[in-house]
């Protein structure tokens, strides 16, 4: 019970103050007939020595990356994070600090939402951003909802080659809102087929939703694809999801592309996989579409005496003031996922983080010659950044998991259970966590596979 | 040491060549992206991205950290959000690198251990609440809501019972009406009565065949139980409809009475609330979502069941809404509260809710002297207040300003809606009696004030890092970036 | 180079301010022929994440207890550490200050520097403490310096029992010095022989040093040493050493015992074992002796206002106003061992701690049953804390290690190459770390060993 | 936040009943203290160990670090303390359950990466300063030097030449003739001459076949090299003497000259200035001792060699001077200096000493516009001004604490003693220039008070946490632990 203070005494004394006898008076108005008379039924409570040794054991009951070499993407991708992240992030006035309702007493944590907004802005080459959203996958959704508020379309087009898990979030937030999605197909470089995308293309839809890179990680030619939809009356937005941030340092700005609103998930910027969250959804976009954003924006302000500070801002489209005709439901969001996102992006700079969006493509480039050369070609032949799908013998992808294991690494994705098409499709992706030696000794366990 | 007064933006401490991390030597030959990715190549580097060394960036942070508050220097009575001590050995086991660092993808037998912690954490949550099934997938409260809102949804839908309409009481949370429409419902809110609990007449009334089902939050807003919750569930029910419990104040009840046993068919649990995990300036969070047994197909997938070796994330669930979160929810805040519930444990829960809702009380007691709470009726876990007490043209604002001066973070302020310039106040259990003391005294110091010498409160803050920052014009003309010049 | 912040812009600029065209210049005293022409021969610099991963390797060719249960005593007890501890010795605030000379901006180091003292003087049963020494060994032979200074006496009577290490620090202390030393030795219980002493008690003798408990684990009789002690005409000091200083809370203070002074080891509060060190040093003293102490010492004061606070304070026995006259070299000490440890006993309390002592108490008594139902027996049969010797068989001892740590536990100390009577000794300890079928594991492989 | 303006002492927080800890069950029977102990058993609890919360006592410590200053705060210019950057990754490294939780004595066998570690340093430290062979048992600067003087003392010993006396100039820190003295050795203090320099005529005069060493600081506490290191070795070694190097300041000369080329024996160094460990408020810190061949023999045991199949322990060491420290001195400041080491390289060490100079170049150009350094020659990584151009009344410890309503931890002051109310300025190689730039305005704008506002500078500070502290009491009646009432 450390984390209790009351002593007896405390107890008594609070209760004389109060007028009762007992604690449990203060529960009266809890009908008898549903009192919890058993107790919970839970285990005893562990001292912190007893609770620390079985949580270490479990935790050593998985393997994880660091100890193997792990080769999976697939929207999670395994960066390194600089120590002084998490030292800060450690700091108590940032971790056990709540939302910054109270500017006065919480600059600290505004200012650094206003520069993760105006990075995020500038790397997606858009003019706004939000503070953050769950994950990439419901701000893909939240993206199509905005969209459709915008224009005003009950029709959103779905590249095909957008994360499944993406799209599966994406149905669930959509079902039950009278809106209609209708899937884009690839092509065979892996890009978005044109010419599928033009005769989707009706008055009805608002929306055209495209990964950037798409899951197989191919680049899309994004520039085509604005063409595409301007070529259209009541022009549908570009919505583009990144769901591997770091692609953005090398990749041309969606925003520069065409795009009209970017959403994605940033927990490449140094957050760890951590099995999958918290991870770091995001929204921007252009300044037109500044009042249907979805969550929590940061703007910049005076005090009494002059001096700049920063407060919540257009807090009207939230969920507290405006209710059912909010945004989005939004509340919790991914505070600390952000500053820390915002810490690495200023300890990398644009010349660190561009640095290193090109030490991933190399080494990807050369696991894609070590499989080449072990007969593993890729699937598609469009450009790709550090993860690309290659084309396995048949039946070898559902082995490929168990033999790289026991060659002490994390396998790729086998594409099958998302694609019927792609059976032998598999998913490979490589960072700066993986070395040389690596990649030779993956496309030697693959190349092995039959 | 001496407050920092001012701290420059990053964009202005940019200082071009200096280096905050240094990259490993490339071990493969350097691709050349402009061949590789021709138009697609970004050609300019992210400008805004400043050039810092470690010592630069550390600094700034550092420096930032001291213009916030923090639960670890006292008191922190924000109103409806639980603003409990966060235990460090949660810290610790979060950043095991066997948690940390897992692939959310990864082999199932590569990751037994995170699906074992999984599962055992569905397990306690329907054990707190009194639930058959649950989904560790949302990734907050509102999200948890919407997923229930969801479950309520597909179940109708898979008895061709079609519903419109979800009741939610004057009292709720903003993130119900707006979770209830993004599910598709009609929201309809329904009036609390005089002693702040829903209005029964007016439930029994609406609730009729349209009606989905209703959201309720027990305790409510006010801290108030709703003594005929089973009564409501009876009705609910009776119509076909299902109730919904925002747990968001399952703080006030743990190991007293379980929602499950009122008869309600699904929950959801805000772990960064009841179960400490921190809010990090506004998350991450989780938001669970606990139900009975007819709702469990719909559960987003996958879930984690046990097998006979083992553990495993069971995704053939045919009638499921989808998923609503990428991979599995937020795992390390799963694991933080794991840790935190396995550390009360069966006895530790219920005495924190006992010391919980004793505070609040010993808290109202005391501040009664002064403030009017809004309602006359017991309350558990927080108390609200109304301003009707407060000298004339002192708002409430004003007084949580000046709360400030005296170190002390305000509690939440105009919310519930349906109490007058509303006064929050929830201490929570880990708060020890010379705090709320302390707390007191300072309330009444400035209450006082406001008597004698209202400007001084009325112009509050003034002893904080910005004096009070204009919010409307904030708004009016909004400055979402920085730009040079 | 990311610790170094001039750009080349700011070094141009910074030398035209100087007045010098190069750096180089700047360091033209140094004559050409001592210049370091070839460079470093040390490797190049390594990027965080290269480095990270070399450290984690050589880290992974440790075994540490945790991994293995710990059966090792010897000076350095493995006991467990609320991460609240870490958690607040990791605020940049604690760690990065430097010695609080400026006491308007070390107020919170100065504090608890003053709160250690208040608790450590408890403990020990003392009026005074200081605020650190380097570790247990170097505060008794500070402590013996101390005495000898006092006293004027040139011999110091030494247990026999004491930690060898400790002892063979003391040598390399008094050695220059002029100091005698002689041993006392121990009885058949492993106490003190009570006789030997008073035979070596003559007038030039200045103090004697006693551990407790000793290095076999024995709990001495302070009060009769002490008496044996009063029996000589110019009393010499009894200056006690503790190396588990948890024991302080299950034994008697020692300064209620007779103790003049107490010198020891405090990183059994909540600090790492860390392969011997950084560990947490101390002397307390009686009021007495204070302006002897050695080290730093923390007094309560006012300010202008008359508010309280505190500083550094009897500095001129210090080497930085006293030089050669000091009464100690020190300067660095252990300042976050003393705050680290200060934190833990916040943390544990007097019922806290007690307990804590009881339950290693228990711990290790169960383990003297398992073992003796193993045919292993105590060497002594004085009472013991948490540590206690025992009787090998012949040859046993040399072996242990090996047989335990293939059975994947760190066994106990081997006290032949200490004390060459004592062949077939072997020093075993059990903390709260282990648990009941550890020991009983532990005693299984010792009682199958030959 | 706010400032905390007081925090009680623990002992006045003590709170009968609370529990900051929860011990775990005993999983044996319990013995009997008493019974087992008979008299020596301690029937009384400690009565001033409080009884407190977790939160308690995680507030108490949170709200005390905020009256201390930090390196992460800004500059921190303590001459002769190089108060650089501590970098996050060795606070990381150090904590690696491998090296944090090893026990001392453990097997060797299951140490040998952290013996490889030990082994690795020894090396690094020698290839920096040029030596021989090293040991890494000492605690921090002042035990490498009673290290260093024992080696000196073994050395003429084991040739049978008893020598009484060690020279020391007196600019020398404390710690020196401190150390000397507790060598067994007579101390004489060498006086320096006009430019700062030892007096090369004092040397020659007194150096003599009785004196057994000398202990130089390289560069001095002046900041100043002394250029003929080389000719002072040979005067020593003429006469029989050894040359012990006092490191503290290799911060200036990495990569650039080593002392074991000038032909020193033995030198200490200060991993916690020159290698970037912590200083955490008064140590840990580590005092590696390196010297030349003819020294080694002597050095404390054991020492770490390399074997045909890893690393040992190597005990076997007759003519050691024996243990200075109970195990294997602060292995994890050890740990920090390596990981600093291996992070800056080849490359980075002489970029950090250059810069180092640099920057303090820079302090003194722009400072010698209002202050007048002690000594006219050119300096390296410090520089000392004297107080001769303070105005009128005003003294060095004015200047210093008004610094400190500037936001800025003040200079060394009234060190080394040889310069008249020395202000002592180390910025170390870390600090960008802004920094600086900000400490020359901060600096200028005191000495401008100081002429125009006399009274605001002598009663500085105004807005720390505490007004100036009244030492001479505190010294007179000294008040050294709490007691109630
Ligand atoms: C009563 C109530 N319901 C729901 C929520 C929403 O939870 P979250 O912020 O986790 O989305 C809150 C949060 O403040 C709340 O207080
Ligand atoms: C020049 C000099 N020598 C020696 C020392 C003593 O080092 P330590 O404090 O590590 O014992 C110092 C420390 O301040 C110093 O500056």
């Amino acid at each position: 019970m450390h984390y209790l203070p009351a002593s007896e005494d405390d107890k008594r004394a609070m209760l004389s103050a109060i007028g009762a006898a007992r604690v449990d008076e203060l529960f009266k108005d809890i009908p008898p007939e549903i009192r919890c008379e058993k107790g919970l039924d839970i285990p005893a409570g562990l001292s912190e020595q007893e609770l620390k040794t079985r949580m270490a054991a479990m935790a050593a009951r998985n393997t994880a990356p660091g100890g193997a070499p792990c080769f999976l993407g697939a929207g999670a991708y395994d960066h390194f994070s600089p120590a002084a992240v998490d030292h800060l992030l450690s700091r108590t006035e940032f971790y056990s600090s709540y939302t910054p309702y109270q500017p006065e007493m919480s600059q600290g944590t505004l200012q650094s939402i206003f520069e993760f907004q105006t990075m995020m802005a500038d790397l997606t080459g858009m003019d706004v951003s939000n503070a953050s959203l769950y994950d990439g996958a419901s701000a893909t959704a939240e993206a199509a909802l905005m969209a459709s508020r915008i224009r005003r379309g009950k029709k959103i087009l779905v590249a095909r080659s957008i994360h499944p898990a993406y799209r599966e979030v994406l149905g669930t937030y959509l079902r039950c809102l009278d809106l209609d999605t209708e899937e884009v197909p690839f092509g065979r470089d892996g890009r978005m087929d044109l010419e599928a995308l033009s005769s989707a293309l009706c008055p009805d839809v608002c929306a055209l939703l495209v990964g950037q890179p798409n899951f197989f990680g191919v680049v899309e030619d994004l520039p085509s694809i604005a063409r595409s939809l301007e070529a259209v009356d009541k022009k549908p937005l570009l919505a583009v999801t990144v769901s591997e941030a770091l692609s953005l340092a090398i990749l041309n700005a969606p925003g520069s592309s065409g795009a009209d609103i970017v959403a994605g998930d940033a927990r490449s910027f140094g957050l760890p996989l951590g099995y999958g969250g918290p991870y770091l959804g995001f929204v921007t976009a252009k300044k037109a579409h500044i009042r249907q954003i979805p969550g929590r924006i940061c703007g910049q302000t005076t005090d009494e005496e002059g001096r700049r500070g920063f407060v919540l801002t257009l807090t009207t489209r939230e969920q507290h003031i405006r209710r059912e005709r909010a945004t989005s439901n939004i509340c919790t969001n991914e505070g600390l996922c952000m500053l820390g996102a915002t810490i690495y992006l200023a300890l990398m700079g644009r010349r660190g983080l561009t640095e290193l969006a090109r030490l991933n493509l190399s080494k990807s480039e050369y696991l894609k010659e070590a499989l080449a050369k072990r007969g593993i070609t890729p699937l598609f032949d469009g450009p790709t950044f550090n993860e690309f799908a290659v084309k396995l013998p048949a039946g070898a992808a559902s082995k490929a998991a168990e033999a790289l294991a026991g060659a002490g690494m994390i396998g790729g994705y086998p594409l099958g259970g998302d694609y019927a098409d792609l059976q032998d499709g598999y998913l490979v992706c490589a960072t700066e966590q993986v070395r040389r030696e690596d990649c030779d000794r993956f496309a030697e366990v693959l190349g092995g596979l039959k | 040491m001496s407050r920092w007064t001012e701290e420059k933006l990053l964009f202005e401490l940019d200082h071009p060549g200096r280096r905050g991390v240094t990259l490993p030597a490339a071990d493969v030959p350097e691709a050349d992206p402009r061949e590789l990715l021709g138009a697609m190549h970004r050609e300019a580097e992210p400008a805004r991205l400043p050039e810092l060394s470690e010592v630069d960036v550390v600094r700034h942070f550092t420096r930032l950290s001291t213009f916030n508050y923090a639960i670890d220097f006292g008191l922190y009575p924000l109103g409806s959000c639980t603003m409990k001590y966060n235990p460090k050995i949660n810290e610790q086991t979060a950043r095991m690198e066997g948690f940390s660092r897992l692939h959310p993808l990864q082999p199932q037998s590569m990751s037994q251990g995170a699906l074992e912690l999984l599962y055992e954490l569905q397990n306690r949550l329907c054990a707190i609440a009194g639930f058959d099934a649950c989904s560790l997938q949302p990734a907050a409260g509102a999200q948890g809501e919407f997923t229930g809102m969801q479950l309520i949804r597909a179940y109708h839908e898979s008895r061709n019972d079609l519903r419109k309409v979800v009741l939610i009481p004057d009292s709720a949370h903003g993130t119900n009406p707006a979770s209830a429409h993004f599910a598709g419902y009609d929201v309809e809110e329904v009036r609390s009565s005089d002693d702040g609990r829903m209005d029964m007449d007016a439930l029994k009334q609406r609730m009729e065949t349209d009606v989905a089902g209703i959201m309720l939050t027990v305790p409510n807003t006010l801290g108030i139980f709703q003594e005929n919750i089973r009564e409501i569930c009876d009705i609910v029910h009776a119509k076909g409809g299902q109730v919904y419990i925002d747990g968001a104040n399952l703080n006030a009840l743990m190991g007293m009475t379980r929602p499950g046993d009122w008869g309600a068919d699904v929950m959801h649990i805000n772990l960064h609330k009841t179960f400490s995990t921190p809010h990090g300036g506004g998350g991450p969070g989780a938001g669970p979502v606990v139900c009975r047994k007819h709702l469990e197909p719909f559960l987003p997938r996958p879930v984690v069941v046990k097998t006979g070796s083992g553990f495993k994330l069971d995704h053939d669930r045919p009638q499921s809404i989808g998923k609503v979160h990428a991979f599995n929810g937020n795992f390390l805040v799963l694991v933080r509260a794991l840790t935190y519930i396995d550390t009360l444990g069966r006895e530790g829960l219920p005495e924190a809710s006992r010391l919980a809702v004793l505070n609040a009380n010993y808290l109202r007691a005391r501040l009664s002297e002064e403030l009017e709470p809004g309602f006359k009726g017991n309350t558990l876990h927080e108390v609200v207040f109304s301003d009707r007490t407060l000298p004339e043209g002192i708002t409430t604002m004003d007084i949580a300003k000046r709360l400030i001066d005296y170190g002390f973070h305000p509690p939440t302020v105009y919310f519930p809606l349906i109490v007058h310039g509303a006064i929050m106040v929830e201490p929570t259990e880990t708060e020890p009696r010379e705090e709320l003391d302390r707390f007191v005294a300072a309330v009444k110091a400035v209450l006082e004030e406001a008597r004698t010498d209202p400007e001084k409160v009325k112009s509050a803050p003034h002893d904080a890092y910005r004096r009070r920052l204009d919010e409307v014009t904030a708004a009016r003309i909004p400055r979402l970036t920085w730009e040079p010049g």
